[in-house]
């Protein structure tokens, strides 16, 4: 036998096109869906044209997107978080609270805050391991559970509906600052939660990616009871996911604080499922193993976009949710659609 | 630290003796979303009154109109001594109040409903009528020099708060009003959606909100946007107050919710205890009345309390 | 670079202390008893076969060893030690690694992460991409496939490239013991070859192997002691010395009709030409099954 | 070889009791659950005791079985609905608005309203296939361009928010009798949408256990691919299950258009999750392929029980929310709890 | 009672032409050309054999025949008419049944229920399950399986007794082409003799069998015609009188090894003792491959 035939590969696989190899990741369809619809809004809406409004749209998108890279990261992992919606009210509450009732330093309030929604996020992994339930049922259960918590205890606490103002307590100026403040790039007025969702993005993305942890992530979604035999702590991972979740809902939570000064008790409610769409428009299956971080803060902002864009273009209000619709479904159109032609080159 | 709860003082308790009459359970049934701040200061005239007139009031809400029925009906199922409910949609819910009145219940209605509570046969109603206060706010806005009026729904397909709207398009004639809709359980949605409206639409020169935390949120959108829109609302809660007193804020319709719930518990208890009825039957108006930097110094007080 | 495992000191035991021992061990999925009464000894330096019919029970023994499953009745020891694994990690803490017949890799993920799946190489905190590629690739070649682009998800191979990629990871990250449930089924002749090979490799290295199959041939060619199972019970239960390749056949279920079987179909004329029809359901007659193949088939 | 030991069977799997098959049913777990429901606000609400209230139990959870038998069968076939909700709204819309504002019989509208139920069910499915989009976001894209269009039709057409009255248009007292009639058996008065629910259920459950169809939607939800594979229709079976979501969504929207005289536009969002939730505590999976048609029922009394029997029983209304998330956990548990208990026998 | 056949007059064709016939078929996914110019001529009384090593793209073609895939380049044509497939439906109402290799049953649907799937009996509107159970449980004791609960989920069954009932349904209600794809890969001993025997029954009952195997042995005891697939090209394509068994076995990668490795591995003492190690990933050493193997393996 001579070994001028021989051929070291496998000739029937062509070596895809750096291009094409691009295009196939799950977040650059999300993105170039969020360029058709920022040139969408830039060819109808005027308004939109203006470089100071940038600062108001990233800022809308931002408060989905902390949210959005959590919930992506859960949703890679095969698990829902309904709860994510009102967990960010219960941080807020739960700060606001145990300051102003014992006339605490805010940042007692808001550590406390955080080791509670870290434990609500434990909690909700560990029931879904202890009971074998669906992540649906389980975060539902909690879902509810919070609600009803929010306002009877803030009706108990601070006699209302709503959180009492925290302004003139210790600290405050601090947090503020930490968790609120705001500064100009150039025309552009950043909000902090738009650098916090931006370095959410960045480590999510990481962690994900290139760490061993994100293996497991990816495995625990797509199949968990092979990610399970091959030695994968399936249970820890997705505890951690929803600590995760839990996380990002106290930042949230602490940002709508101190920039709006009160939380009221029934804020939150429907928009987990916000979370939710972003990150299926920017890639992730709802059944698991498969998604990107970057995606779904594309995905964030798409949702943002889209929602501020309405406005500014001055489009008939009352088909607001009709024009959102057909463009949440048309910018996942558009991803699958790149995705699929990078598939077949 | 200066802030915080005030520790020691005042209980809310109010003072004073429990009426001696028979204990009676009321169910007080809203088209309330749980959690709106103004509900809560309508619960807390329910509460007011029921504590002085030896009643328990049962509440509960939902802004679906046929859940709404069904909470009547159990109310009717359980034999409470008399029901005080909102009528938001009386085509809807004629049927059941009709129902609650021929089982020999006391019936009083408020907020909402008022130009049919007399045709339902109900001993009251106390509130006030929303176009009625959506005209008020539409002319104080013009007298005020508005142009150019944003009317901001939170809440999309409700009735009232479209009444509200289109009343104050009637009221500001001369300027032109259009109206958006935001998301209202979200602040941060709702911040940005209100800037965004004022920078497609620069010449917005007013905005009336139609609930208090709103308000509050659109002042922020004001600030953002470098617009010079003012504002002015329906309904105040406590950080509304001191925001007119900043003068952030211009103006709040008060259509006194405290009073809306106390009366509706009180008029049950006058009419089973006395056989009363307050006004003779025929509506009882609890607004509109405008709070602005003139009258603030007395309100304020009572916000504090988050009775007003 | 970091190579994490979970066994690095090399342990020397004594050869006659089994390294895993399972006694009268039973397990029960509710209402079905799929294994009863089991014996079986691993020793370290050997390979354990295990045979025998569908539905015998030999994925479910495999399955209680590598902590997948507990058992219900008996007891495992490992060293002599009594032992219920809560899970897979805790068993491949101890040195067990398996492929399973049905739950192997993650679909959606790439060859090389699925390759390192819980065993992931690092530099620092962050995985060592190039290695992990490189490592993977070499290991498949040695396997005897090629797969050019190993950022595929696995889920779009071919069922034995599949296969192929579950052994070579359990073989690279082996440690005392390795099962292989049925790891030549999907496989052409070269790449079972392969497989076989590394058997013979991985005893001769010193460790214990459980190797399942359905071809005696196969066991033949690599095992020191043979158990088969039937119906839940052990049935049979012979180091090689005891037994040739043909009482082995012969013991396994449908055995001894094995050579009938090619004398029979022979017999068909291969070349001959039936006319061509479209036959109804349940048109395909059963073939005529004689008196043994009848009652050795009432039998399971 | 003697014929003596020749056993025909394999003798480790014992046969089941017939108690112990009873309970591994979906629908017996659920049916328990509920009998504990029941029992625990026998035992705290007066109210509840009363023989003539169940008339108001059985028609508040018809409201949610009525749906949930139908969103059960699409769950069973691997889908989801959320436009479930608005489009009992949408249904009941477009019959009032096209016969009031043409001022036809308003059984020329009752059947419109079939047609385009329908015809939406029909379109979700289409998209669905057609797209390769996962069904949450088909159908939230529907969810949201319906909610619009309720709203923007609504006020173009009526001028406010809710359908005018029909009272006085042609048909309406039949229409009212057929949707909206109501009568008593001994003590208990039993509305129209009862008597559906049943009828539903049953006809659901035939359909599911004993047709070729009930087949081919447990594959289409198990195994899509293997159900493709071995020659079901699969992209039929399930447009004909989200038709069936839009035929049950027709009849509660006549339902709730003759009971109330009037529909408003912003009516039913939120409600597509209670169906969904009814159908999980069922023991419907949400990953499609297992559950039962009488489970859902079932599911939707418990909720329907526990959502008034917190009314009855009187308990804090502020812990409102916080109870029934308790509730509807304890209740799938119990179910759970049932099933693992028979299988291990 | 009725029994719903897709095919239910019986045809009879002319011999000579081919029922199936695959000219230049090429398939490919993405950048992956999975098939390139394949032949195929599949006549009914004959069982065709496809073999070739993992990954040469068997299951690939046998997907095109059966609608599942569609191909992308060439024609096939079935009774001479040059067809596309648009669904596994339309190739069955056309007489093709097939066993594929992954995708089988749906693992929460019980015993009878996936056996009768797509070909329900019914009574009326209502299935006729005593039927469908009887049926069910008299197909599969032919196969040489017993499964006493007929209403178990199949998910909980093994491997090799799924992929019993996904080969008795296919041969149940064949009609004019069967394919099989490995369906021996997960069997036994005895249930392996029966489905060649079932196979040799399609093939005299009038059928076209298409028969995918690893196996020669398994293959030159039924097959008709032979073909073997390299990388996605036919590499041999031939009838029976051709070919020799070990002709055949050496025309397979790795096929000419075969019989070296039994003498390599037999060489190895099976009987000898090695000292237990715990071995670090790496650690079990490649097989020494000679250079034919290195070369054959390159080609791949
Ligand atoms: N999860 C389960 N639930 C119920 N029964 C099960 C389950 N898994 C396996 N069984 C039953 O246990 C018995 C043994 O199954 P097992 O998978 O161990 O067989 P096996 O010997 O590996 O067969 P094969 O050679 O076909 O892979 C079978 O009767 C099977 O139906
Ligand atoms: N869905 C898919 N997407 C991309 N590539 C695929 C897909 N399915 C198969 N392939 C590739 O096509 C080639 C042929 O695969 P196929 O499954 O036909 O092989 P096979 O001959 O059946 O192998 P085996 O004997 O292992 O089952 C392989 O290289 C495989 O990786
Ligand atoms: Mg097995
Ligand atoms: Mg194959």
């Amino acid at each position: 036998m001579t070994t001028a035939t021989v051929t070291p590969t496998d000739d029937r696989v062509r070596t895809r096109s750096a291009i094409s190899s691009t295009l196939r990741r799950p977040e650059v369809g999300a993105l170039i869906a969020a360029v058709v619809v920022a040139l969408l809004f830039l060819a109808v809406a005027p308004a939109f044209r203006s470089v100071g409004n940038i600062g108001t749209i990233l800022y809308g998108s931002s408060t989905i997107g902390i949210m959005a890279v959590a919930v992506a990261l859960l949703m890679i992992g095969g698990e829902f978080d309904l709860s994510a919606g009102v967990a960010v009210t219960t941080s807020g509450l739960a700060a606001a609270h145990l300051s102003w009732y014992f006339g605490l330093n805010v940042w007692v309030g808001v550590l406390f805050a955080l080791v509670l929604s870290l434990a609500i996020g434990a909690f909700n992994g560990w029931l879904l391991h202890r009971t074998g339930l669906p992540s649906f049922l389980v975060t539902l259960g909690t879902f509810f559970v919070l609600q009803g918590a929010n306002l009877a205890i803030t009706r108990m606490v601070a006699g209302g509906v709503s959180s009492n103002s925290l302004n003139d307590i210790d600290g405050f100026g601090s947090a503020h600052a930490v968790f609120a403040s705001s500064f100009d790039i150039g025309p552009i007025g950043i909000q902090i939660p738009v650098i916090f969702w931006i370095i959410l993005t960045v480590i999510g993305s990481f962690l994900l990616l290139r760490t061993r942890y994100g293996n497991w992530i990816f495995s625990s979604g797509g199949d968990p009871a092979a990610a399970r035999a091959v030695g994968v702590p399936v249970t820890v991972t997705k505890i951690a996911l929803f600590m995760g979740v839990g996380f990002c809902a106290w930042l949230l939570g602490m940002h709508n604080l101190f920039n709006y000064n009160n939380v009221q008790s029934g804020q939150g409610v429907g928009n987990e499922f916000i979370y939710i769409i972003a990150a299926v428009i920017g890639g992730c299956l709802l059944t698991g193993g498969y998604g990107s971080v970057v995606g779904a803060s594309v995905g964030a902002l798409i949702f943002g976009m889209t929602q501020l864009g309405i406005t500014y273009a001055g489009w008939d209000p009352d088909w607001f949710k009709t024009f959102l619709g057909i463009m949440l479904i048309a910018a996942t159109l558009v991803n699958l659609y790149v995705k699929r032609k990078a598939d077949a080159r | 630290s200066s802030g915080g709860r005030e520790t020691g003082g005042d209980d809310e308790s109010g003072g004073g003796q429990a009426a001696s009459t028979p204990k009676l359970t009321v169910a007080m049934i809203t088209h309330a979303a749980p959690g709106d701040t103004f509900w809560d200061i309508i619960r807390k005239g329910a509460s007011a009154a029921a504590a002085k007139d030896n009643i328990e009031v049962q509440y509960s809400s939902d802004p679906d109109a046929v859940k709404q029925a069904q909470l009547i009906q159990a109310a009717i199922d359980k034999k409470v001594d008399g029901i005080a409910v909102t009528d938001p949609n009386t085509p809807a819910l004629a049927g059941v109040i009709k129902k609650a009145v021929a089982a020999g219940i006391a019936v009083t209605m408020f907020n909402a409903g008022g130009p049919d509570a007399q045709s339902l046969g109900v001993l009251g109603y106390f509130g006030q009528d929303e176009k009625d206060a959506g005209v008020a706010a539409g002319k104080k806005a013009v007298e005020g020099g508005a142009k150019n009026i944003l009317c901001v729904i939170q809440t999309q397909g409700q009735q009232q708060l479209v009444d509200r709207c289109d009343g104050v398009k009637q009221g500001a004639a001369g300027a032109t009003t259009t109206s958006i809709y935001v998301n209202g359980t979200d602040d941060s949605a709702v911040t940005t959606s209100i800037q965004a409206k004022l920078t497609e639409d620069k010449s917005i020169d007013f905005i009336v909100t139609l609930a208090a935390p709103v308000a509050l949120d659109a002042a922020k959108s004001v600030s953002g946007s470098g617009s010079s829109a003012k504002i002015g609302t329906f309904d105040t809660n406590k950080e509304l107050v001191a925001a007119i007193q900043n003068k952030s804020i211009l103006w709040a319709i008060d259509q006194q919710p405290y009073l809306q719930g106390y009366l509706s518990v009180d008029a049950l208890w006058l009419y089973t205890a006395n056989g009363n009825t307050i006004g003779g039957g025929t509506n009882v108006a609890t607004g509109p009345a405008f709070i602005d930097a003139s009258n603030i110094a007395k309100v304020s007080k009572f916000a504090a309390n988050g009775t007003r | 670079m970091t190579i994490e495992t979970h066994a690095s000191e090399l342990t020397v035991v004594d050869q006659d202390e089994p390294i895993l021992e399972l006694v009268d061990v039973g397990k029960s999925y509710g209402n079905v008893n799929a294994l009863r009464g089991v014996n079986l000894t691993v020793r370290q330096g050997e390979v354990t076969c295990v045979l025998g019919d569908n539905g015998a029970g030999k994925s479910t023994l495999i399955k209680i060893i590598s902590g997948l499953h507990d058992y219900t009745d008996g007891t495992m020891k490992m060293h002599g030690e009594v032992r219920h694994f809560g899970s897979p990690r805790v068993a491949q803490a101890e040195g067990i690694a398996t492929v399973y017949q049905d739950l192997a890799l993650a679909p959606l993920m790439c060859v090389w992460r699925n390759f390192f799946l819980a065993n992931e190489l690092r530099n620092g905190p962050f995985l060592d991409i190039p290695t992990m590629k490189r490592v993977c690739g070499e290991e498949l070649v040695k396997m005897g496939i090629v797969i050019p682009d190993l950022d595929r998800p696995v889920g779009s191979l071919s069922g034995g490239q599949q296969q192929v990629i579950a052994i070579a990871r359990a073989i690279h990250f082996g440690a005392k013991v390795i099962i292989l449930d049925e790891p030549t089924a999907a496989l052409g002749v070269k790449q079972s070859g392969v497989v076989l090979k590394y058997i013979a490799a991985a005893r001769d290295a010193g460790l214990g192997v459980i190797f399942i199959t359905h071809n005696p041939h196969h066991a033949f060619l690599v095992g020191s002691h043979f158990v088969i199972l039937k119906l839940g019970h052990v049935s049979l239960d012979a180091h090689r010395d005891e037994l040739t390749l043909e009482q082995l056949t012969g013991e396994m279920a449908g055995g001894q009709e094995l050579a009938e079987l090619s004398h029979e179909l022979r017999a068909v004329d291969p070349g001959k030409v039936v006319e061509a029809h479209t036959v109804a359901p349940g048109g395909v007659s059963a073939p005529v099954l004689d008196q043994d193949e009848l009652s050795g088939m009432k039998d399971v």
